[in-house]
């Protein structure tokens, strides 16, 4: 916990500094024919004028209380502006972690077991265009084919939600299910195409293992052996990695929510970066900290689970 | 009749830069509940043969030719279906090293009662049944509970009886035990041996023990098959081929370890290396190594020939019967 | 092979563009904007003087895929070299030296990670921007690569810290000190070129990445400057064309990026067996 | 063994003891209300050993035999005790600048032949490391010369000097190991297990080759090793180490013909007996005990077919028994004979 | 009937006070009104006032409508009037400009006011079509008698909910994902739209955009990028509804400083030199960037400021010829036969195809021997940059908030002081003839007289090559085939000139 603290602190600290160089807001929150004299006071208002040390302890000051101030540009709490947006991210990067992991691992799999095949190497040269074409281009070509020439989903936003106390699902309408395939593929590519190798690499390496052999002589039939055995070995590492790209995901929604209009966090980052909105970006990169934070933990927890040499050993084994 | 029967044995890896026979015609039999021994230099081919007798030979490897026999059914060119059904329920393995040999992330139990439901028609209660049964017959205590463990929580002579339990899960008739102790402490090594000996005599099985110690060989064995270079270089009963080895490669062997009951200043060596797999010389493999070695051990290379009580392939002993092939 | 053979073509033209590109895209004075986005030369409308037709600038898409290429690579080879040096060492200087150097690297590595690559490279091109304003066209090289540098290098440090906590207890390390080598010459002469295997792996991934990563950064407004379009700027710009058929502007160099990550990545297959004794 | 000699003798191991701590991260341990944990890896061993003498050390895995190569050359600081290098204190020593004197004169041979060469290091730049490192020699000439010279006198010839390590067999880079370590002329030779990964042909070989330097070169070894037909066979006295501490010392000829401990027994009785064929042992149950968790008393206690309550209470310590030191109870109350 | 918008930006908030930006003022237009309106010509028609005259030079009376209800019931009154002037007027306002040169509000009776100004004010009128009215019960009861505070956050209910007297009620707010709003079936004026339902969708990403509209998601997309409008066009479900907006593009050159920034020539600052100027403005070639870079939708401009603002004058429209030859005889003159290089600010993200435009005039220049180093950039870094006259050479685009030449000569083309004149006047261009006359322009209450002196600010200005005016950029609008609209050069969509087939 400590750690996760210090952690977020020095995120905070670092954007803070950062963000002094990104513009000025003050520029974008009054129209063209405001006064200098405005502009001042409106300076003065927003306690831009103090030094950088002073703002950011405000900051902390806050932020410690669960609040991290309010948006410049929308005059609102950046912690309900952000909540606001939340849901649309987080459902937005789950359901391409599902999807990455759904498509991911069975192609890893195939790879790994047919290597050498046509189709593995197929899978593998396809898998290198995942990585080598920028998230913004197979957006917009996602939209241009099936959006736009079939006309099978929509091209934009979340669709209809549904409202869960302050949590806004789109997953509980056919409509919003409807939205979020292209979203969610755009934002999967990448990272199934990571996991696909990754899969397969660990899978082959689990292949050469003495217990893979043994299980063989054991006359275990190919399925036991490749998805009992192999398999379950092979997603320990993956887990770590795939829990990191999963901060990696949330933040490649930046670019698929600003192709999309996803109403998520990543919007309203890429809008606040555009109008120097620094309590917004720091609040959004704690949070990023923080989920990376929490998703690392959640990792250590899997991995306990999934690994029993990581249990506390009790009742004296040796 | 023979339980396994290897005939002309060759194993080959294709590779860039052409083909490396690292086994050549190889033959030899294990009778129904014999222990045959097979050692020889590292390198040597051990580890190849007992791979091909269960068809675990990791690709590129493959079988070129000759024929291995069980029970006087082929069982090198098997379909994958009918060849995994040999896999534990004929011809059980046991590997060198415990540790690595078991699924870290399964109980020994789920493991156990995975090969015997695979080969035998019993029921999960049954199955964990027999799987207690073969652990307490493994000399585990409290088998009951140490069932439900996992590997890790196992010391390494645990794990390797573990590992002989589940070789022996279907009842096999064949074990291939490829150095099963060589990864075990010294004083644990002959706890294994022991039990091992014991427990296959008890169920009639047979085994071909792989390794490197000649004491654990003199021990336990029958008979014993020394190899050198892809080549089985001497075969016979344990007694003869150590006390009177007709094979130079087998003397010097002997020779070469220390003794417990004697003093010598320096040890018997064999100069020299064993020849890389790609580089064989012409006629007998060993004859650069070999002082004894004269004109025809140079030209040709001479095949398994009854030298007293074993069989050696040394033309010294191409007299003895006054016939060579 | 033939892949291989095209993709090294690509690389060729990139390194040696100034000779081989039929034009200069960065000479402004040489633009006509009359043959703005014209079709690749085989179809209709197409100027041959144009094999791959033009972009929006008049720009000859063939001259400006091996300028954009050349500036590509050199941003991702660069980016990735530097983050390669900073990941090494510190990895190294982690591993080996472990205690709370070890524990302070890799919190750093933390905060560094739970920041998303695109973020940080967004705020460094932002800061850098800020801080060098008009600035020369090498200047921006000069943010973008730090950027790209600031956000690889931790994966090289967790990797390379990885590997040396393994090599560090392998006995020829150790007998190296039993000689007396002091630490920081067994860490350069023994632990690292054994530890580099990984990186390299590692590196030639990242070396796509980075134009990609080049490429979002002009997508969201801070990439190269446009005046000397890379790849990534041109397919950014292509991509406002996509719709209206003007397909060339943003094919093309998707295209190069794609053969780019693929020569890359046999480079680096090439490299590793090659840097392999045992190959040798 | 006399107290007279052991004045001149070279190394002096002084109730030397190493603990390691094993403890989870201090995080870990607070938020699991887990102690500290402690592993005695080496528990108070003495020995003396005589320029031009071999020492062995043998026992099961873990019992702290390397630890104690290691703690000889300096790779780890003992956490108490010392160690005496020709009458100077070798510890304080490794700290100072003259501490590259001592390091010249104390070298080691490690076990496994694969690991201990730099894989991507020509054999010429590997065996030449030492000679660099303490300036004996630089121009590239002479050292190519020393290079070759010291490769023959391990049965290598010149030329392999330009191969890399995975070029040969695992014999031959045990003799690279060796050439590498006679480098500097160092007196005294720590060699951990340096035949255990060996073939016995090839074991033959290096053990040979380590005996005519010996004679050549009056070395003193330590030698550390599972094997006792081995240890029989190079060395002059020998150790038996159980989980950390010496159980007994003695020279070879009475360890081998009369053994003393219980453990020193059943370790002889492991070894398999070639002569033998077919004989049926029973050897002695139970496992190694884990070494965070040592059982009170004498440590073999509940392997131990003579333990009483006293074995289970009282820690034995090193006592002379006619030539022999062992720590048993049962020896000492006479209840096994000698 | 229902039109589903799809806009580039967002209302930041539905406050009509708290943000004088035009898109911010459109949204909230149809919610909101003012005592005077503009019509599709943008012609000033009577809104909540229905006439308005000048009583004395400083005093304006305005009559008010009757029978007026906000859209919760309250009818509207003079006391709302005042209100929302003062509100206006006061802390958090944005709106302060237009209020600046009041002197007093009266109520004059319940159905009319006169507002007292500090000067005499010949265009008071023109200023107060956006200044909307607001209830003065509603507010109060709802805590948001002043815009928001940006120091506490408080956001009031004015932010999310509005109560104003317009044609379309706001019905729902999700700021930045979608708001919808519904025909005010109350409203004191016709409507001539059928369209009952408005929904309005933010969609930043220009191709998104796009694909929505071809796709049938939206109904109407502001704006269109130039190069999409062929396809929609021709997709035969929508098509691109183009016109000529107010806001004129230029270019500045930095005038004041001894030496330029960023240039390479040092000890001294060519743009002080008219001819370089000139050099400059003769080496554009504009018709080739509009054809090209605008693909025809734009209009080259001499002129700072483009038809449909007081003062614009047809005859005076005229550019100096694009003549390369000339510009470089002009460069030689000036003691530049090389050329130089200088360094070259430009949003890309802020106007039509702007970083394009500035690519192609950097190119134009590259011909006549001028190295530019061309530095585009978002307009987040952009704008604070430039307004800190950090810059030597910069595009600017600006539509008069008042419809008014006067903005344009007080906001770009006056000498700079600290109190707002020339505060866009970023290359500190300075003739004081223009100055005085700027001044006078101000309160001259005679059309005649002021178009006149209007004129001649702009022929003095334009004589100087003051600043480069490169075009009006075009309005595009996409437009599905089913909904009728009219676009307004202000870039205006107010809901109720909306119908759907
Ligand atoms: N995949 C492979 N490709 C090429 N050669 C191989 C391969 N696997 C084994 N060999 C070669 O086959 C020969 C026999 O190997 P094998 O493992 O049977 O030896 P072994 O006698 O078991 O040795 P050890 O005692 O070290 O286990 C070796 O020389 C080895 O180099
Ligand atoms: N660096 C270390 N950190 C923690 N524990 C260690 C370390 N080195 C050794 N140990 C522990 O100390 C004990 C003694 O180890 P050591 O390596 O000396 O045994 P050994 O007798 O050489 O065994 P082997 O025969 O397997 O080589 C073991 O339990 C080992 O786990
Ligand atoms: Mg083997
Ligand atoms: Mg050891």
């Amino acid at each position: 916990m400590a750690q996760a603290v210090l952690v977020m602190v020095s995120v905070a600290f670092i954007a803070f500094m950062l963000f002094q160089y990104v513009g000025d807001p003050v520029v974008f929150l009054l129209g063209q024919d405001a006064t200098p004299e405005q502009i001042r006071n409106l300076r003065a208002d927003l306690g831009l004028d103090q030094p950088v040390v002073v703002q950011f302890w405000h900051f902390l000051v806050n932020a410690a209380q669960g609040e991290f101030g309010i948006s410049l540009r929308q005059g609102a709490k950046v912690s309900r502006l952000i909540a606001e947006r939340l849901p649309a991210t987080v459902e937005l990067a789950m359901v391409a972690a599902v999807l990455a992991l759904l498509l991911g691992i069975p192609m890893g799999v195939y790879a790994a077991l047919k290597r050498g095949t046509f189709v593995s190497q197929l899978l593998m040269t396809v898998s290198l265009l995942g990585v080598s074409l920028p998230t913004f281009l197979i957006g917009i070509l996602l939209i241009l084919v099936f959006a736009v020439n079939l006309g099978w989903f929509p091209s934009f936003g979340r669709g209809d939600v549904v409202q869960l106390g302050w949590w806004s699902s789109g997953l509980l309408t056919a409509k919003g299910w409807h939205h979020i395939v292209l979203p969610a593929l755009t934002l999967a590519i990448f990272q199934l195409t990571l996991i696909m190798r990754l899969v397969r690499a660990e899978m082959l390496e689990v292949l050469r293992t003495d217990y893979i052999k043994f299980a063989r002589a054991r006359g275990l039939t190919n399925r036991a052996v490749h998805f009992g055995h192999a398999l379950k070995n092979t997603l320990v590492p993956v887990m770590t990695i795939t829990g990191l790209q999963l901060g990696g995901l949330i933040a490649f929604a930046i670019i698929t929510e600003t192709v999309f209009q996803w109403p998520g966090m990543g919007l309203l980052f890429i809008q606040a970066v555009t109008f120097a909105d620094v309590p917004v970006m720091a609040a959004y990169l704690c949070l990023i900290a923080l989920i990376f934070v929490v998703i690392n933990l959640v990792v250590d927890l899997l991995y306990f689970a999934v690994d029993p040499r990581l249990r506390i050993e009790r009742a004296g084994a040796h | 009749m023979s339980l396994l029967q290897v005939k002309n044995l060759v194993v080959e890896f294709p590779g860039r830069r052409g083909t490396l026979r690292a086994l050549d015609d190889v033959s030899f039999d294990i009778a129904p509940g014999e222990i045959l021994g097979v050692v020889g230099e590292s390198g040597a081919g051990k580890s190849l043969t007992g791979a091909s007798i269960i068809g675990l030979l990791e690709p590129p490897g493959r079988i070129a030719g000759g024929e291995i026999l069980l029970e006087g059914r082929r069982i090198d060119d098997l379909p994958f279906a009918e060849l995994r059904k040999v896999r534990g329920r004929q011809i059980g393995a046991i590997f060198q090293d415990p540790l690595t040999s078991l699924n870290p992330l399964y109980t020994v139990g789920r493991q156990l009662t995975e090969t015997i439901r695979t080969h035998l028609p019993v029921g999960q209660a049954e199955a964990r049944e027999r799987a207690i049964q073969l652990l307490r017959d493994t000399g585990i205590p409290a088998a009951e509970q140490r069932i439900d463990h996992h590997p890790h929580q196992f010391s390494g002579g645990m794990r390797q009886r573990v590992v002989i339990a589940l070789a022996l899960a279907a009842e096999p008739k064949l074990i291939v035990a490829d150095e099963p102790t060589t990864a075990l402490d010294v004083s644990i090594q002959a706890q294994i041996i022991t039990l091992l000996k014991r427990i296959c005599r008890e169920r009639g099985a047979a085994v071909m023990l792989i390794t490197h110690d000649m004491g654990v060989i003199a021990e336990t064995c029958d008979r014993v098959a020394v190899m050198y270079a892809g080549r089985v270089a001497e075969i016979g009963p344990v007694h003869d081929v150590i006390h009177r080895p007709a094979h130079p490669y087998t003397a010097g062997l002997m020779a070469c370890i220390p003794d417990m009951t004697q003093d010598r200043e320096r040890l018997h060596q064999i100069d020299g290396a064993m020849p890389r797999l790609n580089a064989i010389p012409a006629g007998c493999a060993f004859h650069p190594r070999c002082d004894r070695a004269f004109d025809r051990c140079h030209a040709q290379r001479p095949d398994l020939m009854p030298a007293g009580t074993t069989r050696a392939a040394c033309w010294l002993h191409a007299g003895t019967t006054g016939g060579a092939s | 092979m033939v892949a291989a053979l095209i993709a090294f073509a690509c690389v060729f033209c990139a390194a040696f563009a100034p000779w081989v590109a039929p034009h200069n895209p960065f000479d402004l004075a040489t633009l006509e904007l009359s043959d703005a986005r014209l079709p690749p030369a085989w179809m209709e409308g197409g100027n041959p003087a144009f094999l791959l037709g033009t972009e929006d600038q008049g720009r000859d898409i063939l001259s400006a895929l091996m300028y954009g290429a050349r500036i590509s690579l050199a941003v991702g080879l660069t980016s990735v070299a530097l983050s390669v040096l900073i990941g090494v060492v510190l990895g190294l200087l982690a591993g080996f030296l472990g205690g709370w150097v070890d524990a302070f690297l890799m919190r750093l590595c933390d905060v560094m990670l739970s920041f998303p690559p695109i973020l940080v490279a967004l705020l460094i091109a932002g800061v850098g921007r800020a801080l060098f304003p008009n600035s020369q066209d090498e200047l921006a090289f000069g943010v973008l690569v730090l950027a790209i540098t600031l956000t690889g290098w931790v994966q090289y440090a967790r990797t390379v810290r990885g590997s040396t906590l393994v090599e560090r207890n392998k006995e020829y390390v150790q007998a190296a000190r039993v000689t007396g080598v002091p630490p920081l010459r067994i860490m350069r002469r023994h632990v690292l070129p054994n530890v580099m295997g990984p990186v390299l792996v590692l590196a030639t991934i990242q070396v796509a990445t980075a134009i990609i990563i080049e490429a979002t950064l002009s997508f969201l407004g801070v990439g190269a400057p446009i005046t000397a379009p890379s790849l990534g700027t041109l397919i950014r710009v292509g991509n406002d064309y996509l719709f209206s058929g003007e397909w060339w502007i943003t094919v093309f160099p998707g295209a190069m990026l794609v053969l780019i990550a693929l020569s890359v990545n046999l480079l680096g297959d090439w490299l590793r067996d090659a840097l392999n004794p045992k190959l040798r | 063994m006399s107290d007279t000699t052991s004045a001149q003798a070279l190394v002096r191991a002084i109730d030397l003891a190493k603990t390691f701590d094993v403890s989870a991260p201090w995080l870990n341990r607070v938020l699991e209300r887990r102690p500290r944990q402690l592993l005695r890896a080496v528990d108070g061993v003495s020995f003396d050993i005589q320029r031009g003498q071999t020492l062995a050390l043998v026992g099961e895995s873990g019992c702290g035999k390397s630890t104690v190569a290691r703690l000889l050359v300096g790779l780890y600081a003992p956490t108490r005790g010392g160690f005496q290098f020709d009458g100077q204190d070798a510890h304080a020593a490794f700290r100072t600048p003259q501490g590259r004197q001592l390091r010249r004169r104390i070298q080691m041979i490690f076990q496994d032949p694969y690991a201990s060469l730099n894989p991507r290091w020509r054999v010429q730049d590997i065996v030449a490391e030492p000679l660099v490192e303490h300036g004996l020699l630089s121009g590239g000439g002479e050292l190519r010369e020393r290079v070759g010279e010291l490769l023959q006198s391990v049965g290598l010839s010149p030329l392999d000097a330009a191969k890399f390590p995975h070029q040969f067999s695992g014999g031959q880079r045990q003799r690279i190991s060796i050439a590498r370590a006679l480098a500097t002329h160092p007196e005294f030779l720590v060699c951990d297990e340096p035949t255990s990964a060996l073939d016995v042909s090839v074991q033959a070989q290096v053990l040979n080759i380590m005996k005519d330097l010996q004679r050549q070169q009056g070395l003193t070894y330590l030698f550390i090793s599972h094997n006792l037909a081995v240890v029989r066979h190079v060395s002059d006295q020998v150790g038996v180490m159980y989980l950390g501490r010496l159980v007994e010392l003695a020279d070879k000829h009475t360890l081998f013909d009369s053994p003393r401990h219980p453990y020193t027994r059943m370790l002889l009785d492991a070894i398999p007996k070639i002569h033998d064929t077919g004989r049926a042992r029973t050897p002695v149950q139970g496992e190694v005990p884990n070494p965070l968790d040592p059982p009170a008393g004498c440590a073999f206690n509940p392997r131990c077919p003579h333990a009483n309550e006293r074995c289970r209470v009282e820690r034995p310590v090193l006592l002379d028994f006619g030539g022999a030191r062992v720590a048993c109870h049962a020896v000492e109350e006479g209840r096994i004979s000698g | 009937q229902t039109v589903r918008i799809g806009n580039q930006g967002d209302a930041l908030s539905m406050d009509p006070h708290s943000l004088n930006e035009s898109l911010q003022l459109s949204v909230t237009g149809n919610v909101y009104e003012g005592l005077v309106a503009r019509d599709k010509d943008l012609r000033l028609v009577p809104a909540l006032a229905t006439s308005w005259k000048q009583t004395s030079p400083t005093v304006w009376r305005f009559e008010l409508r009757k029978g007026v209800k906000f859209h919760d019931g309250k009818p509207f009154t003079a006391d709302d009037v005042l209100f929302s002037f003062a509100r206006a007027a006061g802390e958090g306002s944005d709106m302060q400009s237009y209020t600046n040169d009041f002197k007093q509000v009266r109520k004059v009776g319940d159905s009319a006011i006169e507002i007292e100004t500090k000067t005499p004010f010949p265009i008071l009128p023109d200023l107060l079509a956006l200044v909307y009215i607001m209830s003065k019960p509603w507010a109060e009861e709802n805590q948001a008698t002043r815009p928001v505070d940006r120091r506490k956050g408080i956001e009031n209910a004015a932010s999310f909910r509005s109560n104003g007297t317009g044609p379309y009620r706001l019905r729902e707010r999700q700021p930045n994902v979608k708001t919808s709003f519904v025909r005010n079936g109350s409203y004191w004026g016709k409507i001539e739209g059928n369209v009952v339902n408005v929904e309005y969708t933010p969609i930043g990403n220009d191709a998104t955009r796009v694909a929505a509209l071809l796709s049938g998601q939206v109904d109407v997309i502001e704006p269109v990028p130039l190069q999409d409008v062929a396809r929609i066009n021709a997709s035969g479900k929508s098509k691109v509804l183009q016109g000529p907006e107010l806001r004129t593009i230029f270019l500045g050159m930095d005038q004041k400083r001894d030496e330029l920034l960023y240039s390479n020539v040092k000890g001294k600052n060519p743009f002080k030199d008219k001819r370089v100027r000139q050099a400059f403005y003769q080496a554009i070639d504009i018709n080739t960037i509009q054809r090209v870079v605008m693909r025809g939708a734009s209009k080259p401009t001499a002129l700072m400021v483009g038809p449909g603002i007081n003062g614009f004058d047809a005859a005076m429209n005229t550019r100096l010829p694009y003549d390369p030859d000339a510009a470089r005889k002009l460069l030689a003159d000036a003691g530049y036969p090389n050329g130089f290089e200088v360094g070259m600010n430009c949003p890309n993200d802020r106007y039509v195809n702007d970083g394009d435009i500035c690519q192609a005039v950097a190119a134009n220049l590259a011909k006549i021997g001028v190295k530019v180093n061309l530095q585009a950039e978002t307009k987040g870094t952009y704008f604070p940059k430039i307004l800190k006259r950090d810059t030597s050479f910069y595009l600017l685009g600006w539509t008069p908030g008042t419809y008014d030449s006067h903005n344009a000569l007080n906001a770009l083309m006056r000498c700079v002081d600290d109190k707002g004149s020339g505060q866009f006047n970023l290359g500190s261009y300075c003739n004081p003839k223009v100055d005085e006359l700027t001044l006078k322009i101000q309160s001259e209450t005679d059309k005649p007289k002021r178009d006149a002196m209007i004129k001649e600010a702009f022929k003095l200005h334009a004589d100087d090559v003051g600043h480069l005016p490169l075009h009006q950029q075009a309005l595009a609008w996409g437009v599905a085939s089913n909904v009728q609209l009219v676009q307004l050069a202000d870039n205006f969509m107010p809901f109720r000139f909306m119908s759907v087939k």
